[in-house]
């Protein structure tokens, strides 16, 4: 994209500026319509109606939202550290905004094409551990200081299967690059990577639910790692009443919420790239069909689009539906249940592949 | 083992289950309403805001000593002779200006206690639940059809009454032979 | 499955002077009067007794019997001098199913009564409660400290008849 | 040489998302470990009992509604059962149906909020709402019948404050048998998913003698094994006449006395109450429903104590009569507050998080807590 524009503008600082907004238009839009999704899918389920009065259904309700944060007064306790206070909400952000510059939304439309797109991912979000210990540290409050602990123990813990899967994804794929997996699994929906990938035989179908599996576990720890229910015990509301960011108010509370919503995308990004075909149409490209072959980014922006807020609707589905685990029943299951199977998966993989 | 398998397996199935509920719910009709452009229709023995009809009100003071948190405040003067106060709806002759009937619906507990005791059925509860008010003296609602000067002039009226009725009683306590005479 | 006089019989010949009387002319319940000082002791054995089990308190209440003269303070409001204050029991056995209420009382001035919270649980915070309440001196008690009125309520025992609402608490005034 | 640990105090409460209420607790960890609770109660002391020597008896009837604000109509039964016992007043046929009705289901509109506030501890927010919803149609009926939905001053001393309404009966039956598949749906929905159970099974049991030692009665006696129920084994009102069962705690998941016990003796209580439900609806005597009222309210010198298995427990009044048209004394034994009692026995050794599930599974009401 950074060569497209450079090209068409001629100027290096503009096709970066613009190449970096991308990326941050997408994070935002994210987390808008992640929490109006939120709040309709909730109300819902709930057998209520959710916002109705601003815009048709209440479709503006986080823009009144986001201007009434904006309009709130910054207020900060005196026993806080400040200057870790008032990073951390940033830190946070930025690992969730970062994570978004290699999310390819189609082939023409992905912040930077690194050859390493999948290990910087993993590595960026892992940020977002720093940000969250600095704000229940700084916060000078009890209850913060318990949910950043549980957070941190929490977030570390469940890298450790995502790993494990996108390690398994990586030996099956032999890329490390999010656009080339994605464009591995082109064409029709049978070559995604769920169904056994794009190479047709025996090895297809034998490779099937060992993917299901691996997407099942990826998808809990992805979960698990973005904080959502039931997984979200760092803020869990009915115990530490807000975790680590019970001493934030205003617009500092709001980059939080925007970097879990922004989060909640990038991961279901990450299992669509992985698992599902990434930005490729699951029924061929229409512009292929008539021949006009600059509408297939735009098809393809729309199918990533797509199956992202898909699995973001999973994830509210299943928030509004579960109870909370207890914090060592989250490590349990992680240590004692998703780490195995996801090793054994590995294995199983591993060996199919060298077939 | 076989209990780890089964708890993985448990875990997955019973989640399934729970997610099928909240599903079928995603599309069935909301039971919540738009408040304050859709109400809900009241039924009649509803109980709310307290309205005093003062002009059935006898002022017997029955409503308020059956108030437990009295929330009631009623004044009384009694009329002179020759004032006619007219009667109450159902027929009872009223003996007594209401000069004061306070309700501070802020105490009131809704109870209802005050309704039953009242001969005349003046005070009962309405339909009307939407009152709230920026200042706490404006929830005292006061029912009494008099200004407060009349209250002052009836008062005065029947003090004035009072002291003369006192006054003859002393006249004819002071000299009751004479009192007599005529009768005799 | 006892009434409550042949239970009075029982604890008579058990305790002798402990346990003082039976009035059974108070209407729908009689009561069994015990010594305040001695109440554990008889707790103790209604629990455990084979025929008894008395295994449930009930309640317990603390009761400002206000049976002694009333005197004019100098602020002209009347304070009781002299009387009892008193304790119910309301027992009852889960395995025989049958019920007894005890009742202690003990002067006004020095209101101590034997705690029954090492025979039955729950007592902790009923006595706790009748403390607060009554300002009853529950012996033996372990945590006896107020339980529904402030740790710093200066004002006396509330539920006593002669009790006098404070004008200022902390500095607030009290009727706001 | 030893690294110096030291034990941090946690203040749960007044103002926490689940202390139903205004309990504070203070506890005592390590890491998150619980050490010590101590409960600190009184938060919203409103002199129910001082107000009530202040009062005529029938006015104390509204301050009744008022402690167990969940469970109004339980509260009103108790307090004027214990007034009629102490003036020897027999209640119509009539009224002792309708008291019967209003109290089953009060029990299960109570048991709605204990459970749906039990899931919102636990994290589950969706069974909640549907439990409310389900509430309401309960609360609408009492609406129709006394005109309030919480605070009802429905049950008088000798009748009611008025009779059922014509539509009463027909929107009952309606009510029960729509009840019927939410239960079901409920069980499928938090009562056996696995994460509930996680959180619930094994957790802070209560053992049968230390639950009757500390005076713990309703449905935490019962989830602890033992068969209790004031309504069979105490009976009062007509409550011999009908045939129900009484739920208690097997340990279907766990071990007998745990917190998914408690909440599951609530769920299978609701579908008992249903069937008294059942059983009387269509057999309300016809009558008046005040004949039997005084017209003053002036019982003879005596005490009373007079004890009803509201949704909570067994709910206590302790009356003494001087004689006059006041109380003299009015104590109540609250359930919550003596079932709260055994709060710091039942979190020795847990985590935070089993607190919540441990208080949640305790349902109290802090109204009648702290009264």
């Amino acid at each position: 994209m950074y060569q497209y524009f450079y090209e068409l503008l001629g100027s290096e600082i503009l096709a970066t500026l613009i190449t970096a907004a991308v990326p941050l238009v997408n994070v935002l839009l994210a987390a808008l319509i992640g929490v109006y999704l939120e709040r309709k899918v909730s109300a819902h389920m709930q057998d209520r109606l959710g916002p109705m009065r601003t815009g048709w259904h209440g479709i503006f309700q986080t823009v009144a939202d986001f201007i009434k944060m904006l309009q709130k007064e910054d207020a900060v306790s005196t026993e806080v550290d400040k200057k870790l206070y008032n990073l951390a909400p940033v830190l946070v952000f930025t690992g969730s905004f970062a994570a978004y510059a290699v999310i390819p939304f189609s082939s023409k439309v992905i912040g930077t094409e690194a050859e390493v797109g999948i290990f910087y991912l993993l590595a960026i979000s892992s940020l977002v551990v720093a940000g969250i210990l600095m704000a229940g540290w700084s916060s000078n409050n009890k209850y913060s200081l318990l949910g950043a602990m549980r957070s941190a123990s929490q977030i570390i813990s469940y890298e450790i299967p995502t790993a494990i899967v996108v390690l398994s994804m990586v030996m099956y794929t032999g890329t490390l690059s999010l656009d080339k997996m994605s464009q591995m699994q082109t064409a029709y929906f049978w070559n995604w990577n769920i169904l056994g990938g794009a190479e047709f035989g025996f090895a297809k179908f034998l490779l099937i639910p060992f993917m299901i599996v691996g997407f099942i576990i990826i998808y809990i720890s992805t979960l698990a790692e973005v904080n959502r229910t039931p997984f979200d015990i760092p803020e869990a509301e009915s115990e530490l009443v807000a975790g680590y960011f019970t001493e934030y108010c205003g617009m500092k509370w709001a980059m939080f919420m925007l970097s879990e919503y922004g989060n909640m995308f990038a991961v279901s990004g990450l299992v669509t790239i992985l698992f599902f075909g990434g930005y490729q149409s699951p029924l061929g490209y229409f512009g292929d069909a008539i021949g006009v072959h600059w509408m297939i980014p735009f098809e393809q922006v729309f199918w990533f689009i797509a199956k992202g807020w898909f699995f973001v609707f999973v994830q509210m589905w299943l928030r509004w539906t579960l109870p909370r685990l207890r914090v060592d029943q989250l490590m349990s299951l992680c240590w004692k249940y998703l780490i195995p199977y996801a090793f054994v998966n590995l294995i199983i993989i591993g060996i199919i592949t060298l077939l | 083992m076989k209990q780890y398998l089964k708890n993985t397996w448990d875990g997955i199935w019973t989640v399934l289950i729970g997610m099928k509920i909240t599903f079928k719910h995603l599309f069935t009709p909301a039971v919540t309403i738009q408040y304050p452009d859709v109400k809900v229709p009241l039924p009649e023995r509803v109980r709310n805001r307290l309205y005093v009809n003062i002009d059935d009100c006898i002022g017997c003071d029955q409503c308020s000593r059956a108030c437990p948190v009295s929330c009631i405040e009623i004044e009384t003067t009694k009329a002179i002779p020759g004032e006619d106060l007219g009667t109450t709806s159902n027929g009872k002759k009223k003996a007594l200006w209401v000069t004061k009937f306070n309700i501070d619906i802020a105490k009131c507990c809704y109870c209802q206690l005050c309704v039953f005791p009242c001969p005349t059925e003046c005070i009962y509860m309405t339909d009307v639940y939407e009152f709230a008010e920026y200042e706490r003296e404006n929830l005292v609602y006061k029912f009494s059809a008099l200004t407060e000067t009349e209250a002052v002039e009836k008062k005065a009226n029947f003090e004035k009454f009072q002291a003369e009725k006192e006054a003859q009683k002393a006249a004819a306590a002071a000299k009751p032979k004479e009192e007599q005479k005529p009768v005799n | 499955m006892k009434n409550t006089e042949e239970i009075f019989e029982l604890l008579k010949k058990e305790f002798g002077d402990a346990v003082l009387q039976i009035d059974k002319e108070t209407p729908t319940e009689p009561i069994i009067f015990v010594d305040p000082l001695k109440i554990n002791v008889v707790g103790e054995f209604l629990r455990v007794s084979e025929e008894l089990k008395f295994d449930s308190l009930m309640c317990l209440s603390g009761v400002d019997d206000a049976n002694g003269t009333k005197v004019k303070d100098e602020a002209g409001l009347d304070t009781i001098q002299g009387g009892t204050l008193s304790v119910y029991y309301h027992l009852y056995s889960t395995t025989l199913n049958h019920k007894i209420n005890l009742k202690v009382s003990a002067q006004r001035e020095d209101p101590k009564v034997e705690s029954v919270e090492n025979i039955w649980k729950c007592a902790d915070w009923h006595e706790r409660e009748a403390f607060d309440m009554y300002g009853i001196i529950f012996l033996n008690h372990p945590d006896l400290r107020r339980i529904l009125m402030p740790y710093d309520w200066e004002a006396g025992y509330p539920l006593r008849k002669d009790y006098k609402n404070p004008e200022f608490y902390q500095g607030m005034k009290v009727p706001y | 040489m030893a690294l110096k640990t030291e034990t941090m105090v946690l203040n749960m409460g007044p103002q926490h998302p689940s202390t139903h209420g205004v309990l504070r607790l203070e506890l005592e960890l390590e890491g998150e470990l619980i050490k010590k609770v101590i409960p600190h109660i009184g938060y919203l002391h409103r002199c129910f009992e001082k107000h009530a020597e202040a009062m005529q008896y029938n006015q104390v009837i509204p301050y009744t509604d008022r402690m167990d604000y969940l469970a109004s109509m339980y509260n009103n039964f108790g307090y004027v059962i214990a007034v009629e016992k102490l003036m020897g007043i027999e209640v119509p046929e009539r009224v002792q149906y309708i008291r019967l009705i209003m109290g089953e289901l009060q029990r299960i509109a109570s048991h709605l909020v204990a459970l749906g506030t039990y899931g919102l501890d636990i994290g589950a927010f969706t069974p909640f709402l549907y439990l409310f919803r389900d509430r309401e149609k309960i609360l609408s009926l009492f609406e129709m019948t006394c005109g309030a939905r919480l605070l009802y001053n429905y049950m008088w001393v000798g009748g009611l404050s008025h009779d059922i309404h014509p539509d009463f009966q027909r929107l009952t039956k309606e009510f029960i048998n729509y009840f019927k598949p939410t239960i079901v749906e409920l069980d499928s929905l938090l009562s056996y998913n696995k994460i509930f159970i996680e959180r619930t099974a094994n957790i802070g049991i209560l053992p049968v003698d230390t639950a009757i030692n500390y005076g713990v009665t309703g449905p935490m006696l019962r989830g602890s094994g033992i068969k209790f129920d004031l309504r069979r084994n105490d009976p009062y009102s007509i409550y011999n006449r009908f045939d129900f069962d009484i739920p208690v705690g097997k340990g279907l998941v766990g071990t007998v006395g745990d917190c998914w016990d408690r909440y599951y003796v609530r769920v299978r209580e609701m579908e008992e109450s249903l069937k008294i439900l059942e059983q009387a609806i269509d057999n309300i005597p016809e009558g008046d429903v005040q004949s039997a009222i005084p017209k003053r309210i002036k019982p003879p010198k005596g005490t009373v104590y007079s004890r009803v298995e509201t949704p909570r427990g067994e709910l206590g009044y302790f009356i003494i009569s001087d004689g006059s048209t006041n109380p003299f004394r009015v104590k109540v034994r609250a359930p919550s507050f003596v079932n709260l009692e055994v709060l710091g026995e039942l979190c020795k050794g847990h985590l935070v998080a089993d607190v919540i599930a441990i208080l949640g599974s305790v349902d109290i009401v802090l109204g009648e807590v702290d009264r």
